[in-house]
């Protein structure tokens, strides 16, 4: 038994946007990452749901490129973190603001 | 190809200057200036146009090369002069090269890079002059405001740097109005016209306008287009009451550039209104020649009111600049061939009398270092001769008969009095006319407190006979004044062949 | 140059060019010549005179000479009589008027160049090759003023001679008050050229030229307009004519300082005495009233414009003679003289007396300018004093000086048979025959005729105080000698004074019934005139009719007797408060009026008050205004986008949680408006 | 020799090279990763992209991806993952010309800096995704291409790791770079959704069968159009761009500003010419989505420029000015019709070429000012044209032809993107707005810009310096580019027929 495509759709809107609320509430930059993860997770969903839909792969070999491209952003985020850390003694992405205006 | 080599030996000599050691700028300039003075001269007596070089007339000089495809337009390098363009180009390079020798005395940190600035300067007034693409025209024009802007600010006086942005940025913004119109006009011309080139654009407007544009009718469109375009030159003339940025500029700017500034820049204006508003539309002028009469009127009245009210000398002469742009207006409108051609006229008398008294002006402040009618009085006492040409050209600028002004103004009034065109011409004029009373006024009221009377000065400088080439190119200039204004003829049937096609059509 | 053998007015320009070329050698080499440029000067005023002369003789030979010299500009006039094409040119017109002009001028030009020797040179005055420059450029301007031949030359050399009466009112540059007085000059004349301005613009633009005399004059065409009842500038043509006829009269009430433009005059005495008597008695405020004889025919045209004429004129003598009845400075009272002789003048062209006030410009010019040579003289006898009440008793020191005076002041007063009497008395008697038909006429015939008896008094003040009594000061005591140089100028004028009334004694020649009209003669064509320009053709066309009481000679000798009666009982008035050994001024005797004249009717207090109590201020409001309203506007418009731009970058706030909500806001916005418009949200 | 012979994959070679570069560049870090040897790495840095430059130069004066018989026409490559047209070849000259420019000019800029060869590999590598990017061809391939482009970059700004303000600037372009790539990757997801594939001319077939998908269609659009507002600093988009570009060394700056602001035009340009043709989409979705490029740029050009009006340090104050030219070029979509307008678009390629010139040499011009250290704000350049005359008149030439002075390139495009909007507005009345919003912004910038050359020409130094050096790296960099500002006004038929060409190729 299948399930209507719109449902897939109507579960990644509802991670998209706990993501993008948490990318909006979340002050720690972890966490802002991993609401990032959540919304990047949101297109994936769409992408196999939308990749059976349609009958082709296009959209998981999509997804697959998402899940490796999100991995490095990490990374590089990661690393952003940790110099921020060293110079702010701290994670909270809203303390840095030196620059304004 | 005279002209290229007209711009070229003064973009070349600007960049020879820019980098020449500062001791010898000076006199290199004046040197590198020589050239294109004589050129131009020369181009003066073997000059072999006829008729208005916007509608279909003989050009002189002409040169054109293809340099770009805008879209369906064509943009080309399109020179050569006409009655009109020819009288203004000497006028630039006389006045460049006597504006450099003024320089000599007043300039004494870093004058390369000024001398460099007055060459670039030159040249780029000559393409103004000599254009006859539009874009050619608008990047030399546009090109003008760089270096007076740095003129202004690096040499200029102390409050120059408030001036020099105001200079800026306000004649910046009028060109912007300007050229906005102008683009909606050419695509309002829809497939009549190819390319930029004025002459095409000019033919096209007086042989049927403009389609229209923006859901407005051709007439529609012709009428805001004039519009936009005369408050676009308007703050270049200046006219009342966009003219406030000019005394600010004047009085802060070194002389030399107060001196290319009301000689020359300032009929940029009354020279782009000529070719553009009064060539290009001659419904338009004939549907607001009362308003645009009126502005002439109140700018040669009000600005003569208000150099009553200066104590500073070079506001003084500022402001009745403003005044006697007013009468270049009013001739303008007028659409009479002494109208018309007066106004023209008006141009190079004003260029050269405004800048002869630029010049006596800065030779006292070099001497005394102050510009304030009530800080000095008596200067005849100690450098009589600058003196005696300062009122010279003090009466000249009053419009002395045998002197160019007179010549410049009588046929102004005498064109606008009778023309057809104007309606309430006699009255207009006659109003209009007043301005030679109030400019005795104040013109007087400041020789009396300055020249006259016992000599005295609030500044502690001895003060002593005027530098030789100062005294030598006010001369020249007095010279030329009063030339024109015993021969008009000189110019004046050049220009009226050039301005008998804009007048001839349907009036 | 065989020329002066068959056509003399070949010469005719060099009239006016020997004068430019003593300007220039005077202005360039001054310095570096004997007598400081004097000496260029003298021969060309001389070189002048000759010429002149000569061309008088031609004239009076019947020969006139009327060319284009040069021509300025031509080009499309937009006439309101339909003329294509209009041309500005200079030009000679040598007629009888122009030639007796001609000679005038160059006659006093030669004598003051010659007086100035003693007055300027002999007194070691500085600056004089510009003294000498600036007298040759106005003998220039003046002389080719007078020839020119059509109104647009005249204009331009109108405002020349303007110019150098400025700087040579000014001549003394550094004290305060000549710098004042020329600007005074200057404007007021200024003030009155506009409206001359127009005038000249005007006719131009009507008649499509402004020739004086043939048949492309304007004058000619003015009459074919009447003719044609045409309608000019929405005027029917008679308006019109009598308009620009008065603008063109605004230029003449200037120059020849009639009410209300008088008050320049007597402030221009702050000049040289000699340019004093050169330029503002004999010459340049001629110019006015030759400028109405010039085109007579014009104002012949408008019986309006031509009462006007004569009513200031009649105004003016009577207003100017009373204010000169109180003043102390000599020059002074000289001044107030000319400018109420200068009304006789004009009442007599007025009046249509054209002869008649061209021959009292013509006598005026000779003995006004003794006068003021005269007092010139005088002022060199007392170290430069002015004041009469500090002279007194010269009679015998200076003889010389004091007959030649007595002359001036006889022909001024007009007492028979000196000059004045006689030109006096015929513009009076023009002046009746025709008030007994019009009003205005009569009253103003009335106001020359008192004026009569205050010019007799003054006059003869003048003579009493400075000549007669005791010395009233040591330098009265001993005078200051004067040279020949002096006294030959004098000595010149002082017979032309006293004979040149005879060469039209009307009333003579009416009672007797012989022919010595010749001044008439001579204005009327019958030795020589152009088309057009004669007495009797202006006599033609002007509208005024004329009476008599009983007949012509009983009228013309009843006016003559009363002017004459007149004259001396000022005289006599004169005599008895002032020809006393210790004269006092009589204040009292005036009253309220003294002080009222001594402040000139307060004149000049009011048009003071036009200049720096309504002008000035009015222009410092026009520049407040504008410093702060206009230009608020365009400095307020930068104030306002920067303000906005200020605003506007703290939406950046720097905190980077905000950027993602501002962000997301954002997006969200876009998404709202074009689901909206797309209607996705259906 | 021509390029017949070649095999398609070639035709990649501008972003090849860069690629190759980038590993050399790795090798040298590996073998000695503290190398302090800066000719070298510099060199071989600038040596790729000029090659890469010469490559794609040639390539197109050789008419690669030209079509028309003697041309080689468009180049598929992996089925038409990648394309390389005239479109892609511009775009790779304009980048590989901006990264030769920063990498000269980095040369004296990182003297005294540890890992030189780190951040010459991450240069190149980013302008090798920016390469791909112009050549890309598919949403997948984008999308690689953009974070191929985007990592290097957040790594570059926070390049300098003691320094709090690189470090900051680093953390928010990331944040919001993460963030900004999620809302791209999920409009991806979404139009993949409606039409069933991700290769551009695919989507503009499936658009027929996505009849009732429109709304969600529309939404992927307006994402992928978030994404690229990104990569373009484009308000709302635009958060990072002024603390990026103030925080970031200079040259980096330069490098984003102009390079990366390119390559997001560039896809941009592809994705919405390829694969939403106008009527087509407008049929599904409803409303044109010129109408969100129009609002996107009337409030970015205002937003930039507005805020630049005030700003008191000259770094920020460009890039506020780099944010009001995103506006400017945003036109190239917005004024986009439905019967052509290669006109307009290629009005826009050219602003992006110069902009590349005038705007990285400003940049380099605040590099050369940090090199010297004489302070970062308006005051602190007082008076610096006497001690450095040159390189203060190629600054005023850069001021000026921002503010599109004529005389200098900048006035060409600009007042080009004016006339083909005016063109435009004869059908479309709302674009008369965006004219206006143009003509207004142009005056307020003068103003802004002329400030800074009062500052540098005009004001007197505040404090007096002693004589400044005259780094060679970046004084070639920055002269190089004034001299080619100057010279694009008389040269600019050639470009303006490329920009035209290379718009008309990708315009059906």
């Amino acid at each position: 038994m299948t399930v209507d495509v719109q449902y897939y759709v109507l579960l990644s809107m509802a991670v998209f946007c706990i993501g993008l609320f948490g990318v909006l509430t979340r002050r720690n930059a972890l966490l802002f990452l991993m609401s990032v993860e959540l919304m990047l997770n949101a297109a994936n969903i769409n992408l196999i749901a939308f990749s059976f839909y349609h009958g082709n792969l296009t959209g998981q070999l999509f997804a697959l490129f998402t899940m490796a491209l999100a991995a490095a952003e990490v990374a590089v985020g990661l690393g952003i973190i940790l110099v921020l850390y060293r110079n702010f003694r701290d994670v909270d992405v809203t303390v840095p603001t030196t620059m304004r205006w | 190809m005279m002209i290229e080599a007209l711009i070229a030996v003064a973009l070349l000599g600007a960049l020879v200057t820019f980098v020449a050691p500062n001791r010898i700028a000076g006199k290199l300039a004046f040197a590198i200036s020589l050239v294109p003075a004589a050129i131009s001269l020369w181009l003066f007596t073997a000059f072999d146009g006829s008729g208005n070089a916007l509608l279909d007339g003989e050009l002189a000089f002409e040169s054109q090369t293809a340099w770009l495809e805008i879209g369906d337009y064509s943009v080309s390098w399109f020179v050569g002069l006409d009655g009109i363009s020819l009288p203004l180009v000497v006028l630039t390079t006389i006045l460049c090269t006597l504006a450099i020798v003024s320089s000599w005395t007043p300039i004494d940190e870093r004058e390369s890079q000024f001398y460099g600035l007055v060459l670039f300067i030159e040249a780029n007034l000559i393409g103004v002059f000599a254009a006859l693409d539009f874009f050619v025209w608008f990047i030399f024009w546009e090109a003008v405001l760089i270096p007076m802007y740095l003129l202004i600010g690096i040499w200029g006086g102390p409050r120059r740097k408030y001036a020099a942005i105001k200079f800026f940025v306000y004649t910046n913004v009028a060109s912007l109005v300007m050229f906005g119109s102008f683009i909606a006009l050419v695509f309002g011309l829809g497939d009549s016209v190819t390319s930029f080139a004025l002459p095409e654009i000019a033919t096209a407007m007086v042989n049927g306008g403009p389609e229209g544009l923006f859901g407005l009718g051709g007439t529609a469109l012709a009428s805001v287009v004039f519009v936009g375009m005369f408050l676009g030159f308007a703050v270049k003339v200046p006219v009342v009451p966009f003219h406030t940025w000019l005394p600010d500029a004047h009085v802060e700017a070194p002389t030399p550039a107060s001196i290319l500034l009301a000689g020359v820049l300032l009929k940029m204006g009354t020279y782009a209104l000529l070719r553009f508003n009064f060539t290009m539309f001659p419904d338009q002028v004939e549907l607001y020649a009362v308003p645009i009469a009126a502005i002439a009127v109140i700018s040669v009245i009000y600005g003569a009111m208000l150099a009553l009210a200066q104590t500073d000398l070079k506001r003084i002469v500022a402001y009745s600049s403003v005044s006697s742009m007013g009468y270049v207006i009013l001739g303008l409108v007028a659409s009479t061939q002494f109208g018309v051609g007066g106004a023209t006229f008006q141009m190079i008398s004003h260029g050269l009398i405004s800048g002869l008294m630029f010049m006596a002006v800065g030779v006292i402040y070099n001497a005394t270092h102050t510009r304030m009618v009530t800080d000095m009085s008596g200067m005849a006492d100690r450098m009589p001769i600058a003196v005696g040409i300062l009122i010279a050209g003090a009466f000249g600028y009053m419009g002395l008969p045998l002197m160019s002004g007179f010549a410049a103004e009588y046929f102004i009034f005498f064109g606008s009095f009778g023309s057809e065109l104007l309606a309430y011409s006699a009255l207009f004029t006659s109003v209009a006319m007043f301005g030679i009373v109030i400019v005795a006024g104040y013109l007087l009221f400041a020789l009396q407190r300055t020249v006259f009377g016992p000599y005295s000065l609030e500044t502690d400088y001895d003060v002593g006979r005027a530098p030789v080439h100062d005294v030598a190119s006010m001369v020249v200039l007095l010279g030329l004044i009063i030339a024109l204004g015993v021969a008009p003829d000189l110019i004046f049937d050049m220009i009226t062949d050039a301005i008998d096609p804009i007048i001839g059509g349907e009036r | 140059m065989a020329g002066l053998a068959t056509d003399p007015f070949g010469f005719a320009p060099a009239i006016a060019v020997f004068p430019l070329v003593a300007f220039v050698v005077a202005l360039l080499f001054g310095e570096h010549l004997p007598k400081k440029g004097a000496l260029p000067g003298i021969i060309a005023t001389a070189g002048s005179l000759a010429i002149s002369l000569v061309m008088f003789v031609a004239v009076g030979g019947g020969k006139t000479h009327h060319a284009t010299l040069y021509e300025w500009t031509n080009g499309a006039a937009q006439s309101a009589t339909g003329v294509e094409t209009i041309a500005f040119s200079f030009g000679i017109l040598i007629d009888p008027l122009s030639a007796l002009m001609l000679v005038i001028v160059s006659l006093v030009a030669l004598l003051v160049h010659v007086f100035s020797l003693g007055y300027m040179n002999a007194e070691g005055e500085t600056g004089l090759p510009r003294y000498y420059a600036e007298l040759g450029l106005f003998t220039f301007s003046m002389l080719a003023f007078v020839f020119a031949d059509n109104l647009l030359m005249a204009f331009m050399f109108f405002e020349l001679v303007g110019l150098c009466s400025y700087l040579l009112i000014g001549f003394w540059f550094r004290t305060k008050s000549a710098p004042s007085a020329a600007k005074k000059a200057f404007l007021v004349t200024r003030f009155g050229d506009y409206f001359f301005l127009i005038g000249v613009v005007a006719i131009a633009a009507t008649f499509g030229t402004v020739g004086f005399a043939g048949e492309e004059s304007f004058v000619t065409a003015a009459e074919t307009a009447i003719d044609n009842e045409a309608t000019l500038f929405g005027f029917d043509a008679q308006t019109w004519v009598t308009i620009t006829g008065l603008l063109v009269l605004g230029g003449v009430l200037g120059k020849s300082a009639q009410f209300p433009f008088h008050t320049w005059l007597p402030d221009a005495m702050e000049g040289p005495t000699t340019v004093s008597a050169l330029i503002h008695a004999a010459t340049m405020v001629a110019a006015g009233v030759y400028l109405v004889a010039r085109m007579f025919g014009y104002y012949a045209l408008s019986p309006t414009a031509l009462a006007i004429i004569a009513f200031v004129g009649g105004f003016t003598a009577l207003f100017a003679a009373t204010m000169g009845v109180v003043k102390d400075d000599v020059k002074q009272v000289l001044a107030y003289s000319t400018i109420s002789q200068y009304g006789y003048m004009m009442l007599g062209l007025g009046v249509g007396g054209y002869v008649a006030g061209v021959f009292h410009l013509m006598n005026h010019a000779f003995f006004k300018a003794l006068l003021f040579l005269g007092a010139g003289a005088v002022i060199i006898l007392m170290h430069h004093e002015q004041d009469m009440w500090e002279m007194g008793g010269l009679k015998d020191k200076a003889p010389v000086t004091y007959y030649t005076f007595l002359a001036g002041a006889l022909a001024l007063a007009g007492i028979v048979p000196f000059s004045g009497f006689w030109s006096k008395d015929e513009v009076l008697f023009d002046a009746l025959i025709v008030g007994l038909e019009q009003p205005v006429i009569l009253a103003a015939y009335a106001m020359g005729l008192i004026a009569v008896f205050f010019t007799g008094v003054y006059t003869f003040r003048m003579v009493f105080l400075t000549f007669h009594g005791e010395p009233r000061s040591e330098t009265a005591e001993d005078p200051h000698p004067v040279g020949w140089a002096v006294k030959a100028p004098l000595i010149v004028l002082g017979v032309l004074a006293a004979l040149t009334g005879l060469v039209n004694m009307a009333p003579v020649a009416h009672v007797l019934g012989v022919d010595i009209t010749f001044l008439e003669f001579w204005l009327d064509g019958e030795y020589g005139a152009v088309e057009g320009l004669t007495y009797h053709e202006y006599s033609e066309t002007v509208a005024f009719g004329e009476s008599y009481v009983g007949s012509e000679t009983v009228t013309m000798l009843l006016s003559a007797g009363l002017s004459l009666g007149l004259a001396l009982a000022g005289a006599f008035t004169a005599h008895t408060l002032y020809n006393v050994p210790e004269p006092d001024r009589h204040m009292t005797k005036l009253g309220g009026a003294y002080g009222l004249l001594r402040r000139n009717y307060y004149q000049d207090e009011y048009q003071v008050w036009l200049a720096e109590g309504l002008t000035l201020p009015l222009a410092r409001a026009a520049d407040r205004f504008d410093q702060t309203v206009i230009d608020g506007v365009v400095n307020g418009t930068s104030t306002i986008s920067l303000f906005g731009s200020d605003r506007l970058k703290r939406i950046q706030t720097g905190i980077v949680t905000n950027y993602a909500a501002l962000l997301v806001g954002g997006f969200i916005g876009l998404l709202l408006v074009l689901g909206y418009i797309g209607g996705w949200f259906a | 020799m021509a390029v017949l012979e070649l095999p398609d994959w070639t035709a990649l070679a501008p972003a090849l090279i860069l690629a190759g570069t980038a590993l050399v560049l790795f090798l040298l870090d590996s073998i000695n990763p503290r190398s302090t040897n800066r000719s070298l790495l510099a060199g071989t840095a600038v040596v790729g992209s000029l090659a890469s430059l010469a490559v794609a130069v040639w390539y197109t004066a050789a008419g690669v991806g030209a079509t028309g018989i003697e041309n080689h026409g468009v180049i598929d490559i992996m089925g038409g993952q990648f394309i390389v047209d005239q479109l892609a070849l511009y775009f790779m000259i304009i980048i590989a010309v901006v990264t030769a420019l920063v990498t000269v000019a980095s040369y004296d800029y990182l003297r005294d800096h540890t890992y030189q060869a780190e951040y010459y590999s991450l240069v190149v590598l980013a302008a090798t995704g920016m390469s791909t990017m112009a050549a890309s061809n598919s949403l997948v391939t984008i999308f690689i291409a953009l974070e191929l482009t985007s990592l290097p970059s957040y790594a570059l700004v926070a390049i300098l790791k003691d320094n709090r303000g690189s470090v900051e600037a680093g953390l928010k372009y990331f944040l919001i770079g993460a963030l900004s790539s999620a809302i791209f990757v999920y409009g991806v997801s979404l139009v993949y959704g409606a039409t069933g594939s991700l290769q551009l001319e695919a989507i503009a077939d499936g658009l027929g069968g996505a009849g009732e998908m429109g709304g969600l269609l529309g939404l992927g659009i307006l994402m992928l159009i978030g994404g690229i507002a990104f990569k373009t600093a484009s308000v709302p988009f635009h958060f990072w761009a002024p603390e990026a570009y103030e925080g970031a060394p200079a040259p980096i700056s330069a490098f984003l500003s102009s390079a990366s602001k390119a390559a997001g035009f560039v896809l941009a340009f592809r994705v919405f010419a390829t694969a939403f043709p106008l009527e087509a989409t407008t049929a599904i979705i409803g409303v044109d989505w010129t109408l969100a490029f129009v609002i996107l740029a009337i409030v970015t050009m205002t937003v930039g420029n507005f805020a630049a009006a005030t700003q008191e340090n000259v770094k920020r104050m460009l890039a506020y000015s780099s944010i009001g030219h995103a506006g400017y070029v945003l036109i190239g979509l917005a004024a986009l019709s439905a019967d052509g307008g290669e006109l307009v678009m290629g009005a826009a390629m050219m602003h992006l070429l110069v902009y590349g010139f005038m705007n990285t040499g400003a940049f380099l011009f605040v590099g050369l000012a940090e090199y010297w250290g004489v302070g970062r704000t308006f005051e602190d350049y007082n008076g610096l044209s006497e001690q450095a005359p040159f390189a203060c008149a190629a600054m005023a030439v850069f001021m000026f032809s921002l503010a599109g002075i004529p005389l200098f390139g900048g006035f060409w495009s600009k007042y080009l993107l004016y006339t083909a909007t005016i063109d435009a507005a004869a059908d479309n009345a709302i674009l008369l707005v965006l004219a206006a919003a143009l003509v207004v912004n142009s005056a307020l910038s003068l103003y802004y810009y002329s400030r800074l050359v009062k500052a540098l020409w005009i004001e007197d130094p505040v404090t007096d310096r002693d004589q400044l050096a005259k780094p060679t790296g970046l004084y070639a960099a920055i002269i190089a580019a004034a001299v080619i500002t100057v010279l694009i006004l008389p040269a600019f038929g050639p470009i303006a027929d490329a920009a035209t060409e290379a718009a008309a190729a990708i315009i059906v």
